[in-house]
């Protein structure tokens, strides 16, 4: 194992870690605003860090590019799905987005 | 069966399991909505079936014929389903019904 | 003639109708019927041609984009297809007949119904390529083809009734063509090749062929409508407009029949079982009692003849416990000829006659304005031509002599008693006296005076014509049997075919 | 075959299952739909993994992402009562639509029912199953079409399988679009795109997102379209991209379908199927067979066949979404000169 594939599994592991956290934050926080904070800060950075461990893998710069440009679309779509979200939960019942218990 | 398990058989079989599946939802779902949902499950499990027996003929590339039956299969099965929604959504602004239940 | 033509003509019964959709489509909407016309006669000539090239030269296969079978797509036409294209053309034309009246008369109550010759000449389409194609995936398309343009027309007046029916139809065919694609799946998966032709050679009774046989024919049985998975007909055909109720019983189920009747015969013979046969027969016995038994309680004339129409269809099912029994240990006993003629007669025979009751109790609607059965008084002084429609139809449904009802059930029977399956004899006359029953209720109710006067909705004379036309040919087919036969002879699985006809001539 | 492999194909074939299983039974519609939308995406998954990018990039594509826009958005009507001459109970609690199970419980042997039906897809499992496991080695026709690649004018096999050896499925595919759009014109009860409610605006942020990638969308098209020629990719998905960037428009508050005369409407729906139909008559005028592309003009062909399609299928797809979005499948809502018919027949 050389050192790019080293680093590959370092920064992908790291990725899953924050995948994992923000799966856990999904199912254990408790209303929907700290949900999407959980999912959308941990996936986003997850996806980054799976994204950089890749690049080591690719070998060409297209391919580079191309990893890239899906993380910022990710991105872009992430965090305006996220206030989507938030925006229709806030118009919808404000109190219910403070507190809301069942699933 | 001597053979070692090959990968597509897993797929294979979970087609035949997703199938059986699907047919139970569209006889035992109630709502419009499900039923809808059942003829999609239904449908890409036959997809499944198509594309796990491609892999085993593996050579260069899978065998391709499935493969685009596939992609035309998935594209009728959408447009089906589009035209079932459409019936759904009037019967129920028109009528307030979702499920077959009470039809004579 | 050119057998490089003949070649063609395949592709052009299911070519014209088709660019007659789309060209039809495009027009404005008020142009839409009066072009419909010429391209359901563009289609009829089209169906001729072909039937007059298969007569000349025999069977024609036609490769599509020129690759040929296993890798290409074959248009194969014989004997068997020809038939159902031509009774698709001539119950075709009549209809179209009636539908431009039709359509300008309940066009102005609006509606989608400006969209029924773009989905009619679709419809027509898939059912031509329906009868022609010869390769497993494909038929798959095409039936869902006909499934979407079919359920389409059912849902056409846009009331809810119709509504709930058409998705409950929609959803059925949908579990019935996935049925038949996993089985697809499974015959292609073992043998690699999706050609009818070349499956029939490749075929063995292993396991997974027997179990896509019987997927498959199970998903076509729902289809057909065949009892007990004809939950989803009676509403669907009576809730339609009365054009679209007579395509949808004389001519869409008879598709998915055809479709049975050619993977049984003449690509999974392998897989056929005595016991499968008689199964299908004990359906077709539940149909035509539980069909005729339904029809003659319901007090709705559409809904009447929609369940007639579930028990007619038994009696074409009635044709497999007899063509199976000997089809594998003697190949020439007489009887099979006699079965196979009789089953696909009563296809035609009651695609003709449903077609005419169908339109003689849509004129009915028209005039009264409601199609219960006690509403019609006196009708045959009012409408005579449309009573004595209704009367030549119901005399094949129930096979009166010289009828084409009465040909196919003749041979039926004939079948029954010399292959010595004798039990499926009783069925066949019971069907026939309960339809007897319905039959001569509504005529009865017809001939009967009225009680006070009522006041009649004038009717296109053109859609009182073309009842009576397909009622009569419903009746001619029983007397010019021979002519169909010849047809029904090339490639025919069952050699005497001929013969037999010649023998079931009254 | 290596056993992580193996397990993850496991794994992901039990996820599948279970998916599934839940989309079925949810208690909620809201949560059937996004049970079957990860579904959709799992499927997605096991495409790769059986070696059908196409597959996954259509399913992905068509599958999960137009089939589940429609039905979330068909859940916006099911939750909410009905608008028409609803006459019948009023289902008027949001977020639960789904009656369905306290109804089937109601009827005395609906559980039997239910049981039985139950065991006989059980029974049914077993039989595939059963069968599948025995299915031979086959052999596919992957030789013949290896064989066949060189005159067909591309060099991506599966391409060349859908645009020519199988030409025929796909034009009739094309056509069963056109013909659902039909269909849910005659579900709908009026014909068109236009008039109708435009949707609302979904906020600065949004619309400020969807304007960004619109460009980046049909570019991805046109790429995909291209690229079709020699790997995964194709009429089909580069037109589902299409259709997608006019939904997303749509979404963002742009009203496309104001400026749609009728007349261009119907062109939409069917150049397509249209054109693919002009070149395979065209093919029987020198002695050819329907869709049969001479060898030397096949590549370019079926480049036009494919723009055309692509668009007329990105066309139809936005049509799916905006003729239901707009009017909920009501036509009591505009087009006061068509009232809902009342046909006696």
């Amino acid at each position: 194992m050389n050192a790019a594939d080293a680093l590959t599994v370092i920064f992908c592991l790291a990725g899953a870690v924050f995948f994992l956290a923000g799966t856990v934050g999904l199912l254990r926080f408790p209303d929907i605003f700290s949900r999407l904070h959980a999912l959308t800060k941990a996936d986003n950075l997850g996806l980054g860090l799976i994204v950089i461990g890749l690049i080591f893998q690719s070998d060409s710069l297209a391919a580079i590019l191309k990893l890239l440009l899906i993380w910022i679309l990710a991105l872009a779509a992430g965090s305006n799905a996220c206030y989507a979200i938030g925006r229709f939960a806030l118009a919808r019942s404000p109190q219910d987005a403070v507190r809301e218990d069942d699933p | 069966m001597t053979a070692p398990v090959e990968s597509y058989q897993i797929y294979a079989v979970t087609a035949g399991i997703l199938f059986s599946m699907g047919l139970a939802g569209l006889f035992l779902c109630g709502h419009f909505f499900k039923k809808i949902i059942a003829t999609k499950i239904l449908g890409t499990a036959v997809f499944l079936l198509f594309i796990s027996l491609a892999k085993r003929d593996f050579v260069e590339f899978a065998d391709p014929v499935p493969h685009a039956m596939v992609i035309t299969g998935i594209v009728v099965a959408v447009s089906a389903g589009a035209f079932a929604l459409a019936l759904a959504r009037r019967i129920w602004n028109e009528t307030g019904r979702s499920t077959f239940e009470d039809s004579q | 003639m050119n057998g490089e033509l003949t070649t063609l003509f395949p592709a052009l019964t299911v070519i014209t109708p088709i660019t007659g959709a789309v060209v039809v489509f495009l027009l404005p909407a008020r142009l839409r019927a009066r072009a419909g016309l010429p391209a359901a006669g563009f289609t009829v000539a089209a169906a001729i041609l072909l039937a007059w090239g298969v007569v000349t030269e025999g069977a024609v296969r036609h490769e599509l984009g020129g690759w040929g079978a296993p890798l290409g797509i074959d248009l194969h036409a014989d004997g068997l297809s020809s038939v159902f294209v031509l009774m698709t053309a001539a119950i075709g034309l009549l209809v179209s007949f009636y539908a431009k009246p039709f359509f300008a008369l309940a066009g102005e109550k609006g509606g989608a119904s400006e969209l029924f010759w773009p989905l009619w000449l679709f419809l027509w389409a898939s059912l031509n390529g329906l009868f022609l194609s010869s390769d497993l995936f494909n038929l798959y398309v095409t039936i869902e083809v006909m499934g979407l343009a079919a359920v389409a027309l059912a849902v056409l007046s846009g009331r809810p009734p119709a509504l709930v029916a058409g998705l409950r139809y929609l959803l059925a065919a949908l579990g019935g063509s996935m049925a038949y694609l996993m089985g697809v799946a499974l015959v292609y998966g073992e043998v690699s090749t999706l050609d009818l032709g070349l499956v029939s050679e490749a075929v063995e009774g292993s396991p997974a062929i027997r179990v896509a046989f019987g997927l498959m024919i199970a998903g076509l049985l729902v289809k057909t409508a065949v009892f007990p998975l004809h939950f989803w007909l009676p509403a669907a055909h009576s809730s339609a407009q009365a054009p679209v109720s007579a395509i949808l019983s004389a001519l869409v189920v008879k598709a998915s029949f055809y479709l049975i009747l050619r993977l049984w015969v003449d690509v999974f013979d392998v897989a056929v079982t005595v016991a499968a046969g008689q199964a299908l027969g004990v359906l077709g016995s539940a149909a035509v009692i539980w069909g005729s038994y339904q029809a003659l309680r319901q007090r709705r004339l559409k809904l009447m003849v929609a369940h007639s129409t579930v028990g007619q269809i038994g009696y074409m099912f009635l044709l497999f416990p007899l063509i199976t029994i000997g089809y594998r240990e003697a190949a020439d006993a007489p009887w099979l000829a006699h079965a196979w003629t009789g089953g696909i007669y009563q296809a035609l025979a009651h695609g003709f006659a449903k077609a005419s009751m169908f339109l003689a109790v849509g004129v009915f609607v028209l005039a009264v304005g409601n199609d219960d059965r006690r509403s019609i008084g006196d009708l045959v002084a009012r409408l005579p031509m449309t009573t004595f429609a209704l009367a030549l139809a119901g005399i094949s449904l129930i096979g009166l002599p010289p009828s084409g009802g009465f040909v196919a059930k003749w041979m039926l029977l004939k079948a029954t008693f010399s292959s010595g399956q004798w039990w499926w004899a009783p069925v066949i006359l019971t069907g026939s006296f309960l339809t007897a029953g319905y039959v001569f209720m509504v005529l009865r109710q017809a001939f009967a005076p009225a009680g006070k006067p009522i006041e009649l909705n004038p009717v296109p004379r053109t859609m009182e014509v073309t009842a009576l036309l397909l009622g009569a040919t419903a009746i001619l087919i029983g007397l010019r049997a021979e002519e169909v036969l010849i047809l029904l002879d090339v490639g025919a699985p069952f050699d005497e075919a001929v013969e037999a006809g010649e023998g079931g001539e009254p | 075959m290596n056993p992580l492999e193996h397990a993850l194909d496991t794994l992901l074939c039990l996820l599948l299952l279970v998916l599934a299983w839940k989309a079925l039974r949810a208690e909620h519609l809201y949560q059937s739909a996004i049970f079957f939308i990860a579904f959709g995406l799992g499927m997605a998954l096991a495409w790769v993994r059986l070696a059908a990018p196409d597959v996954a990039l259509a399913e992905a594509a068509i599958g999960a992402g137009l089939l589940g826009v429609l039905l979330l958005d068909s859940l916006r009507v099911f939750s909410r009562p009905p608008n028409g001459s609803g006459k019948a109970r009023q289902n008027t609690d949001p977020g639960d639509a789904e009656t369905a199970t306290a109804t089937t419980s109601r009827h005395p042997g609906a559980r039997a029912t239910r049981l039985l039906a139950t065991a006989a897809a059980a029974g049914l499992a077993a039989v595939l199953v059963t069968a599948i496991v025995r299915i031979g080695d086959g052999g596919g026709l992957t030789e013949e079409a290896a064989g066949q690649l060189e005159g067909s004018g591309v060099e991506h096999p599966v391409t060349a399988v859908l645009l020519n050896f199988r030409g025929y499925d796909t034009w009739l595919e094309v056509g069963v679009l056109f013909l659902a759009m039909l269909g849910i014109y005659c579900a709908g009860g009026w014909v068109g795109l236009t008039g109708g409610r435009e949707p609302d605006s979904p906020g600065p942020l949004l619309s400020w997102l969807i304007r960004g990638l619109t460009p980046l969308l049909i570019l991805t098209a046109a790429y995909l379209l291209w690229l079709g020629k020699e790997a995964p990719g194709g009429a089909f998905q580069a037109g589902v991209l299409i259709g997608a960037a006019g939904i997303l428009l749509r979404l963002a508050g742009y009203p496309l379908t104001a400026h749609l005369s009728p007349g261009m409407v119907k062109l939409g729906l069917t150049l397509g199927f249209g054109t693919f139909l002009v070149f395979g008559i065209a093919a029987l005028i020198p002695g050819g067979a329907f869709l049969e592309y001479p060898e030397y003009w096949a590549g370019e062909i079926i480049l036009l066949v494919e723009t055309a399609a692509a668009i007329s299928i990105g066309f139809t797809v936005f049509a799916f979404f905006a003729y239901l979005s707009s009017r909920d499948g009501s036509p009591s809502e505009e087009h006061n000169s068509k009232p809902s018919t009342t046909n006696s027949d």
